[in-house]
């Protein structure tokens, strides 16, 4: 049986000594170093293909589970599996990583090893966090995946990039560490760091509000949700191309996976009691951020606060099923979660090739300012037929699989509150604005500058990162099926696990 | 007869002098090596008093060795002055301020 | 049937598919034909299922292709609801979609001088504009095809998507970039109350497939529900509103008709095809879909009535001072939407529809020869250069005529039949509005005969084009073009008179179109009817139709006759000429309060939230204030020895009192 | 009692360093200005020898010899390993750097070798007398070291400063001795375990006596109000004896407060009234304090000491807590403490050269560029020290915090993650110039390559153990029993 072998340590390790092979081998064979990097990413994408092909959608237990002690004395464990909810993140992200390193391949002049040893590791860490069942294994992963993000960010990132990531880094980790101290907490509580059993665990109310805060504080930042996303815009902004897409495309869906893995079942009581303020500011998130997106200049800028409006959604789809469940009885609050789950695979793919598209263009011309450009069409028509699909599908185009997400979370909301759903659904008129107005100039009108004119239509490299990602949001739209249904089992599960109160 | 609270309280005021000689004192170091002698002079008044009235000898070994290590004591204090008195041509304390912060 | 109905849909999309991404290697030829060929075997197979329902008594199908996601119990698929209705969509689409084909292979022969010779885009535009019209019909034909509203909405955005890139298929122009923009937005507005409807019908009935949808929604017609505070809201009241703000956006309704117009930016052929015969239409198609529902709702029927008969009378208004030839017909469009949509709110669905159909195809004959007269002029379009074109563009001019008789309703010409339906159809109706709306959609006519006639005689009659350089080289357009508008032309003079009985009062629309018994509009009007030839016997003895003749004298009188007069009314009624000229101020007022309040409230918020309060006084503010802290604090370590034994002293004390004391 | 010569056996280890002492304090009397190395090797291989003694007389049982005042136990097995080791890291990180300043003499090896040899009968002592002869023993070490580089009027400055604080605080422990000594009648632990638990002495005396107990505990530790000789000491001293200062001492300290609170006092825990209370404001103000100056500082010297002051704070948190768990987490933490602490100041070492101190954060620039693997070795030292995983200092972290919670003292708990995320900035800052900034100097750094390959095993070690702390962890829980 092929479950039965331990294929999730194979892909959380095998990037992770991959990236510590290549980081030794050096730069002075970039070329070897590169292909052996993008080997091991493809590599580890192929090991974990089975996890999804072979897994067992009808149930909602754990599966591919590797279990053995790590620390006895505090009962802390290597305990890995994953259900519906982690597997479609896993496989995001290992689907990635090689696009990011084939990305990476002729830009990153400085110090290539380094820079794709570093998201190999990443690649690893961040399939663990998604894997871990042991809390304490989970928080390891989930910090360490700080460090090559703090250095990404910080040596192949822009002019502000000490600012940023600085502000990356502590943001985050403020955010985290209290997370810590809750964890350490149930511990005591329930004798293990076992997250399933955390989710058995009795809590009082002023317990889980406790607990739910300090949750709510690791994975509101990592959303980013308003008014905590400052640094997403500013990490973005600075952070090389391959940077932007891993932490739009992957990092953020890690604060989602939190809510659901996390907060959802350890404090149902709280997540019900304070659920109006997580609406709240998913709502604002994506109103408010929406405006704010609106007037950028800077086009990662733009799709960064583009990507917390996004994100507004998925918390959205996560914490109205109380209210649905309030108004008919149990039917619907699915709808919301698996939205959410949707919009997160969806925004990882989507947000990723807009961030790539910026990439090609200032690979080019070495800005991001939408004023620089103008009229890229006329240079550029293939990279400009990518662009604009990818702007339509950011902005919530049926076919595509921004579409899917949205419609489900809107149709979820509404089942919650008018105006709820109306509140999000402004994001179809807000969210065309923003994404559209930015291609108009930069994509359409006539050449505006001497820079424009000379630009070069994309290379084959590019080509086949962004096609591969064209084809996966198309694929998606076109066929949300599969991904829903391997997420069914454990979606309900989970709800059905929060409707029982734990008081 | 002199009550052993007597010596704690000659101890005491030795010991509170000695402190406050080390921190009101601005100028001469060597000051301050006397008053660290003080210092150890108050508790072993306090060892020996106590050794005394518990009719225990142990106080009073105690007694001994800090004699002993205050020498030793004395011997490196008075070195390491010697070497600030040679780099720094002062053995003020107000003078040794460049390290702070 | 099914295999019929799947190619019909996907042979549109592998053209647009080849034509698109092959479009280099198969050189113009090669895309030319493998989109005409795809849209034309589209078209037949369409009228081939026209063929099997009219006389075959085709079954209807309601069948799924592939379930495209399950949900919480809700589930979505991709599938056909093919039936009467559907039928004619399907064959007026693909059959205007085919001339427009043929007739884009000589308009847009020349393509290549539209765009700077440097530009990379202008290189395959032939194969690409085949390919997004192609395209678009796949588009129109999954929207009209739909047998669930994910799928509807699917198709209702594509067309969406497809007109903007047509829009702004000259990327080079600013007017047309921004044209195209300003309609996807626009019509965004309408998808936003669209989605919030479909949202409503998943709540409630938890179903997106029609059948199921139409078959619970008598149950739910007397349930109330809250939105704002206390105040109680008919479920079917507000799922009609919200779903008609769709319509309102793809069939440009007053507010929300501003895009339209600028559409006209746009290569003719899609201003034909999209912005007059298909697209436009796809909210008259959604409404009389959903007759189910909003014969439920009185007030969703009311609310369809005001809007369109504002939207027929006021924005037709707006035609007469339109200089730009096409926009001249783009207004006419919005004009005879908001006729249709009167239609509707009417309970009269198959005089909508009706409408719809004949209008498509009179109207894409319009556009069609002004961009035949477009092709003549070489891309001069205002009216004002022209005149005296019929000499020169015989076969264009008949073709016109055809068309703008067929417009403003002239008895035997197919708009004479839908038109007069829908009047005769708000005269018997007794919901709110329909008085309003009755008087506005006659006085409509005579503005409808207005405007087209004083389009017609400024282009085709009187003196010659001005400047003398066209004027030489004016000479009637190709075959690929002029055959399209023979095409159209039949269809627009005959096609009334031969279905407006199976249509509006026959049993073509039996179990499709859903007519409440008290607000059967049309059935009224049937029991007067008496075949075609009676029907027009007792239209010209109503008021439209001398109305019409009005019009179209008034026209005559004033830009044939006697130019100087029009001037004169201009200055004389100068405020009104400049309301018109303005369109009302839409087009500022949207330009103020949306464009620059949301750019301005953006900012407010970017600058005041993100870096004023979060940024700046939070997370800079709070580093700061650590670091000055820091600053501060370090310096009680002074340097000197006597502190640090204070210090220990303080320290001392402290755990001396802590100890002792606690 | 009659003299036993099997009881010596447990004594090995101290006989032997002494004697080495001894021996390298003839040898290099007797050796040539270029011979030096000869000391080194002697003291080096010594400390190898004793090492692997203290590794052979170890075993589970307690033993107390000489009338008591000597102890035995796992836990001093362990902790004089971990001395040993970490003054090995020392000596060798600091021979090329005291060849390159003309400070490579023999005094250095025997004053640090007699310092060892303190801290290890610190970490013996059984009663009052023989802990504060070690104290004293390594205290005069260390104040002559410090002003070890004659020439330099700061480490004189150093010097006198931490000789008169230190005297002070050897006053004040001795005060507090002496107090309850009065109270009990008793200079041994062990019997002074057991009158504390029948409750049969002074209450007032011995409160007095525990409060100055706390504070000479406190200065050995460095922890606030008590630390102000922490950063001039750490910037005043040659960085050689900075590196050795800052590491191993503080596994003797660590041995002194189990010996004195734990040992001896046991019962006198109990909450906010016992010596709990007041290591929470000693933690408290540790991590605060620390934490808060560390990041004004651009000298690196300084900075690590502010960062010293904030671990002690953790330190004491695991100490505070007052179960096994605790202890064992304090354990760990001190030991791990240490080796990062010797690895960090070993990379400051790595960095200056003759004529060159890399004393200031400017210094690190690019250091990336310059050397990559000096670079990556120091980014762990630096995370594992902020405490992110999966280096070590995480866990150290954790398992402190994990006894503090267990012991219903959350909020402290979140204090200590607050302080830890002020302190995640200066060390990330190390990491930002290091990485992020160009270089400003390009010279090659000449590191001999002993350094390099020990340097990198200490760099490495952040990470393995990070990745496998159970073995360190069941050594340390094994070597505080029960």
């Amino acid at each position: 049986m092929i479950a039965d072998w331990p294929i999730l340590s194979l892909t959380v390790w095998l990037p992770i000594i991959g990236g510590f092979m290549v980081l030794a081998s050096g730069d002075r064979e970039a070329n070897a170093t590169k292909w052996t990097a993008l080997t091991i990413a493809v590599l580890t994408f192929i090991v974990s293909l089975p996890l999804w092909f072979a897994f067992d959608s009808a149930t909602a237990q754990m599966q591919f589970v590797e279990r053995v002690p790590w620390v006895p004395a505090f009962n802390v464990e290597y305990y890995m599996g994953i259900d519906g909810i982690s597997m479609p993140l896993i496989i995001l992200t290992t689907f990635i990583t090689p696009l990011v390193v084939i990305a990476g391949w002729e830009v990153i002049k400085f110090r290539p090893s380094q820079y794709m040893a570093a998201f190999l590791i990443m690649e690893g860490v961040m399939v663990g966090v998604f894997s871990a069942l042991d809390a304490m294994l989970f928080y390891v992963f989930w910090e360490a995946m700080l460090i090559p993000m703090f250095l990404i960010i910080g040596v192949w990132g822009g002019a502000n990039r000490v600012y940023a990531t600085i502000k990356f880094f502590l943001y985050t980790f403020f955010g985290s560490v209290f997370m810590l101290v809750a964890l350490i907490y149930m511990y005591f509580q329930s004798g293990s760091f076992d997250i399933l059993g955390f989710h058995t665990l009795k809590l009082g109310l002023t317990e889980q509000i406790l607990i739910f805060i300090a949750f709510l504080m690791a994975f509101a930042v990592k959303v980013p949700m308003w008014p905590v996303h400052t640094w997403l815009p500013d990490a973005h902004v600075e952070a090389p191309t391959g940077g932007s897409v891993i932490l739009a495309a992957i990092m953020l869906k890690i604060g989602g996976y939190g809510f659901l893995r996390f907060s959802l079942p350890i404090t149902p009581d709280a997540s019900h009691t304070l659920d109006w303020l997580i609406i709240g500011m998913s709502l604002i998130a994506v109103v408010y951020i929406g405006f704010v997106a609106l007037i950028q200049q800077d086009m990662k800028k733009l799709i960064a606060y583009s990507s917390i409006a996004h994100m507004g959604f998925v918390t959205l789809g996560f914490f109205i099923i109380f209210i649905i469940n309030q108004n008919n009885a149990g039917s619907g609050a699915a709808l919301g979660v698996q939205g959410g789950m949707v919009q997160m695979v969806s925004h990882g793919f989507i947000s990723a090739a807009l961030f790539l598209c910026v990439g090609v263009l200032y690979d080019r011309l070495h800005s991001r300012q939408i004023n620089d450009y103008g009229g890229v069409v006329n240079t550029m028509p293939i990279f400009a037929a990518f662009m604009v699909f990818f702007a339509m599908a950011n902005a919530g185009l049926p076919g595509t699989s921004g579409f899917v997400g949205e419609f489900m979370v809107i149709l979820a909301s509404f089942r919650a509150d008018f105006w709820y759903a109306f509140l999000a659904a402004t994001t179809l008129i807000i969210g065309a604005a923003y994404t559209l107005w930015m291609v108009k100039r930069v994509i359409f009108g006539e050449v505006t500058n001497e820079g424009v004119a000379t630009l070069k239509d994309m290379n084959n490299r590019e080509f086949i990162v962004l096609g591969t990602l064209a084809a996966a949001v198309l694929l998606l739209g076109l066929w949300p099926a599969p991904l829903v249904e391997v997420m069914d089992a454990s979606v309900n599960n989970l709800l059905q696990h929060i409707s029982v109160s734990k008081l | 007869m002199i009550a052993l609270s007597d010596y704690l309280i000659l101890g005491a005021i030795l010991f509170a002098i000695s402190i406050a000689g080390i921190f009101i004192n601005r100028k001469n170091v060597i000051v301050l090596l006397m008053c660290v002698e003080l210092m150890l002079l108050a508790v072993n008044i306090n060892f020996v008093a106590f050794s005394h009235f518990l009719g225990d000898i142990a106080g009073q070994v105690f007694v001994f060795f800090i004699l002993t290590v205050a020498a030793a004591e004395a011997a490196i204090g008075l070195a390491i002055l010697v070497v600030l008195f040679r780099s720094k041509q002062s053995i003020n304390v107000e003078d040794m301020d460049a390290l702070k912060g | 049937m099914e295999n019929i109905y799947l190619t019909i849909v996907l042979v549109p999309l592998i053209g647009a598919i080849i034509a698109g991404f092959f479009g280099g290697t198969i050189g113009r030829k090669g895309a030319h034909w493998v989109a005409s060929g795809g849209v034309g075997i589209s078209a037949l197979l369409s009228l081939f299922v026209l063929k099997r329902f009219m006389f075959d008594g085709e079954a209807i199908f309601n069948g799924p292709v592939y379930t495209w996601m399950v949900s919480d119990g809700l589930h979505m698929e991709v599938g056909f609801l093919v039936d009467q209705l559907t039928a004619v969509m399907i064959s007026v689409v693909t059959f205007v979609s085919f001339c427009v084909h043929i007739y884009t292979i000589g308009y847009m022969a020349d393509d290549e001088h539209n765009w700077p010779k440097t530009s990379l885009a202008g290189r395959n535009s032939y194969q690409r504009f085949f390919s997004y019209i192609s395209l678009f019909t796949f588009s129109m034909l999954m929207l009209v095809m739909a047998n669930n509203f994910m799928q509807l909405f699917f198709g209702w955005e594509a067309v969406g998507l497809v007109s903007y890139l047509l829009i702004g298929f000259w990327s080079v122009r600013p007017t047309a970039i921004f044209a195209n923009l300003k309609a996807f937005l626009v019509n965004r507005v309408g998808d936003f109350g669209f989605i919030l409807g479909i949202a409503a019908i998943a709540m409630y009935t938890n179903s997106l497939d029609y059948a199921e949808v139409f078959a619970k929604a008598p149950g739910l017609a007397d349930t109330q529900i809250q939105i704002w505070g206390d105040s109680s809201w008919s479920l079917m009241s507000v799922i009609g509103i919200l779903l008609f703000i769709g319509a309102m956006g793809k069939s440009a309704q007053v507010p929300l008709h501003v895009w339209l117009p600028d559409s006209m930016e746009g290569p003719t052929p899609i201003s034909a095809l999209i912005h007059a015969a298909t697209m436009v239409t796809a909210g008259i198609f959604m409404v009389a879909r959903m007759s189910p529902l909003y014969e439920l709702s009185e007030t969703a029927l009311s609310f369809v009535l005001i809007i369109g008969a504002t939207t027929a009378f006021f924005t037709g208004l707006i035609g007469i001072v339109q200089n730009d030839i096409k926009r001249v017909v783009a207004y006419s469009t919005l004009s005879q939407l908001g006729y249709m949509m009167v239609a509707l709110g009417a309970s009269a669905y198959a005089a909508g529809i009706f409408h719809l159909m004949t209008h498509a195809f009179f109207k894409a004959l319009l556009f069609l020869a002004a961009g035949s007269v477009i092709i003549g002029m070489h891309h001069d379009q205002d009216i004002r250069n022209m005149g005296g074109i019929r000499k020169y563009m015989p076969i264009t001019y008949w073709t016109s005529l055809v068309g703008s008789l067929a417009l403003i309703g002239f008895p035997g010409f197919s708009g004479f039949f839908s038109k007069d339906a829908i009047i005769e159809a708000v005269h018997h109706s007794s919901i709110t509005g329909s008085g309003y709306a009755y008087v506005l959609v006659v006085a409509g006519v005579f503005v409808t005969a207005l405007y087209s006639f004083r389009m017609f005689f400024l282009v085709f009659h009187g003196e010659g084009p001005r400047d003398e350089h066209a004027k030489a080289h004016l000479h009637e357009t190709p075959k690929v073009v002029t055959v399209p508008l023979i095409l159209l032309a039949i269809p627009s003079v005959f096609l009334g008179y031969l279905t407006i009985e199976p249509m509006l009062f026959g049993d073509w629309f039996n179990g499709v179109l859903h007519v409440l018994p008290e607000h059967d509009t049309l059935g009224a009007i049937g029991e007067g009817f008496h075949g075609a030839g009676g029907f027009i016997l007792h239209g010209m003895m109503g008021a439209p139709f001398y109305l019409a003749m009005g019009g179209l004298f008034v026209a005559w009188f004033i830009y044939m006759k006697n130019p100087a007069i029009a001037d004169k009314i201009k200055s004389t009624l100068s405020p009104v000429y400049n309301l018109l000229d303005k369109k009302y101020w839409f087009d500022e007022v949207y330009q103020a309060v949306f464009a620059t309040g949301s750019r301005g409230l953006g900012k407010f918020l970017w600058l005041a939230g993100d870096r004023g309060l979060i940024d700046g006084l939070a997370v800079n503010g709070s580093a700061h204030s650590v670091g000055w802290l820091a600053a501060v604090v370090r310096h009680v370590q002074t340097g000197y020895l006597y502190h640090y034994a204070i210090a220990m002293i303080l320290g001392l004390l402290l755990l001396l009192t802590w100890f002792v004391f606690v | 009692m009659q003299f036993d010569s099997t009881q010596l056996i447990p004594v090995l280890p101290e006989i032997s360093l002494l004697t080495l002492a001894c021996v390298v304090l003839v040898v290099d009397l007797f050796i040539r200005e270029e011979q030096r190395i000869i000391s080194y090797g002697i003291s080096q291989v010594g400390l190898i020898l004793t090492l692997l003694i203290t590794i052979l007389v170890s075993q589970p049982t307690t033993q107390i010899l000489f009338d008591g005042s000597y102890i035995r136990d796992p836990m001093s097995d362990l902790l004089k390993v971990g001395i040993l080791l970490i003054t090995f890291l020392a000596f060798l990180y600091a021979k090329d750097y005291l060849r390159d300043r003309g400070l490579f003499k023999g005094e250095f090896y025997t004053l640090g070798l007699f310092a060892v040899l303190g801290m290890m009968i610190m970490t013996s002592a059984n009663s009052f007398l023989t802990i504060y002869l070690g104290l004293e023993l390594l205290a005069l070490c260390l104040y002559a070291l410090v002003a070890f580089n004659r020439n330099s009027p700061q480490g004189a400055e150093a010097a006198m400063k931490y000789f008169v604080l230190g005297a002070l605080a050897s006053g004040m422990l001795l005060y507090g001795i002496s107090m309850i000594y009065g109270a009990t009648g008793t200079l041994r632990f062990d019997e002074l375990a057991q009158v504390v638990d029948k409750g049969d002495m002074n209450q007032l005396v011995m409160i007095f006596g525990v409060v100055f107990l706390v504070i000479g505990l406190a200065f050995k530790l460095g922890a606030v109000p008590f630390h102000m000789w922490v950063p001039d000491v750490y910037h005043g001293a040659p960085t050689a004896v900075t590196l050795f200062i800052g590491s191993a001492p503080k596994i003797a300290a660590f041995a002194l407060a189990m010996r004195l609170l734990v040992d001896g006092l046991a019962d006198l825990h109990g909450g906010w009234e016992g010596w709990q209370g007041m290591l929470i404001i000693l933690a408290v103000l540790s991590m605060g304090i620390g934490n808060l100056i560390a990041i004004a500082q651009t000298n690196i010297k300084r900075m690590l000491a502010y960062s010293t002051i904030s671990h002690v704070g953790f330190i004491l948190l695991g100490i505070l807590a007052g179960t096994k768990e605790g202890y064992t987490a304090a354990m760990f933490y001190t030991l791990v403490y240490a080796l990062m602490s010797a690895g960090g100041f070993g990379v400051v070492i790595a960095l200056s050269r003759k004529g060159f101190e890399a004393e200031n954060l400017d210094d690190f620039k690019g250091l990336n560029q310059r050397n990559p693997w000096f670079a990556g070795m120091m980014l762990l030292l630096m995370f594992s020290m902020a405490g992110v995983p999966p280096t070590v200092g995480f866990f150290a972290k954790l398992f402190v915090l994990d006894a503090v919670v267990s012991v219903d003292l959350t909020w402290l708990a979140l204090v200590g993650v607050f302080f830890s995320i002020i302190g995640a900035f200066y060390y990330i800052r190390v990491i930002k110039i290091m990485y992020f900034d160009q270089p400003t100097d390009e010279s090659p750094l000449t590191v001999g390559m002993d350094t390099q390959v020990v340097l990198s095993l200490n760099g490495l070690a952040m990470l393995f153990l990070g990745l496998f702390p159970a073995g360190l962890l069941s050594l340390c829980s094994s070597a505080i029993g029960n």
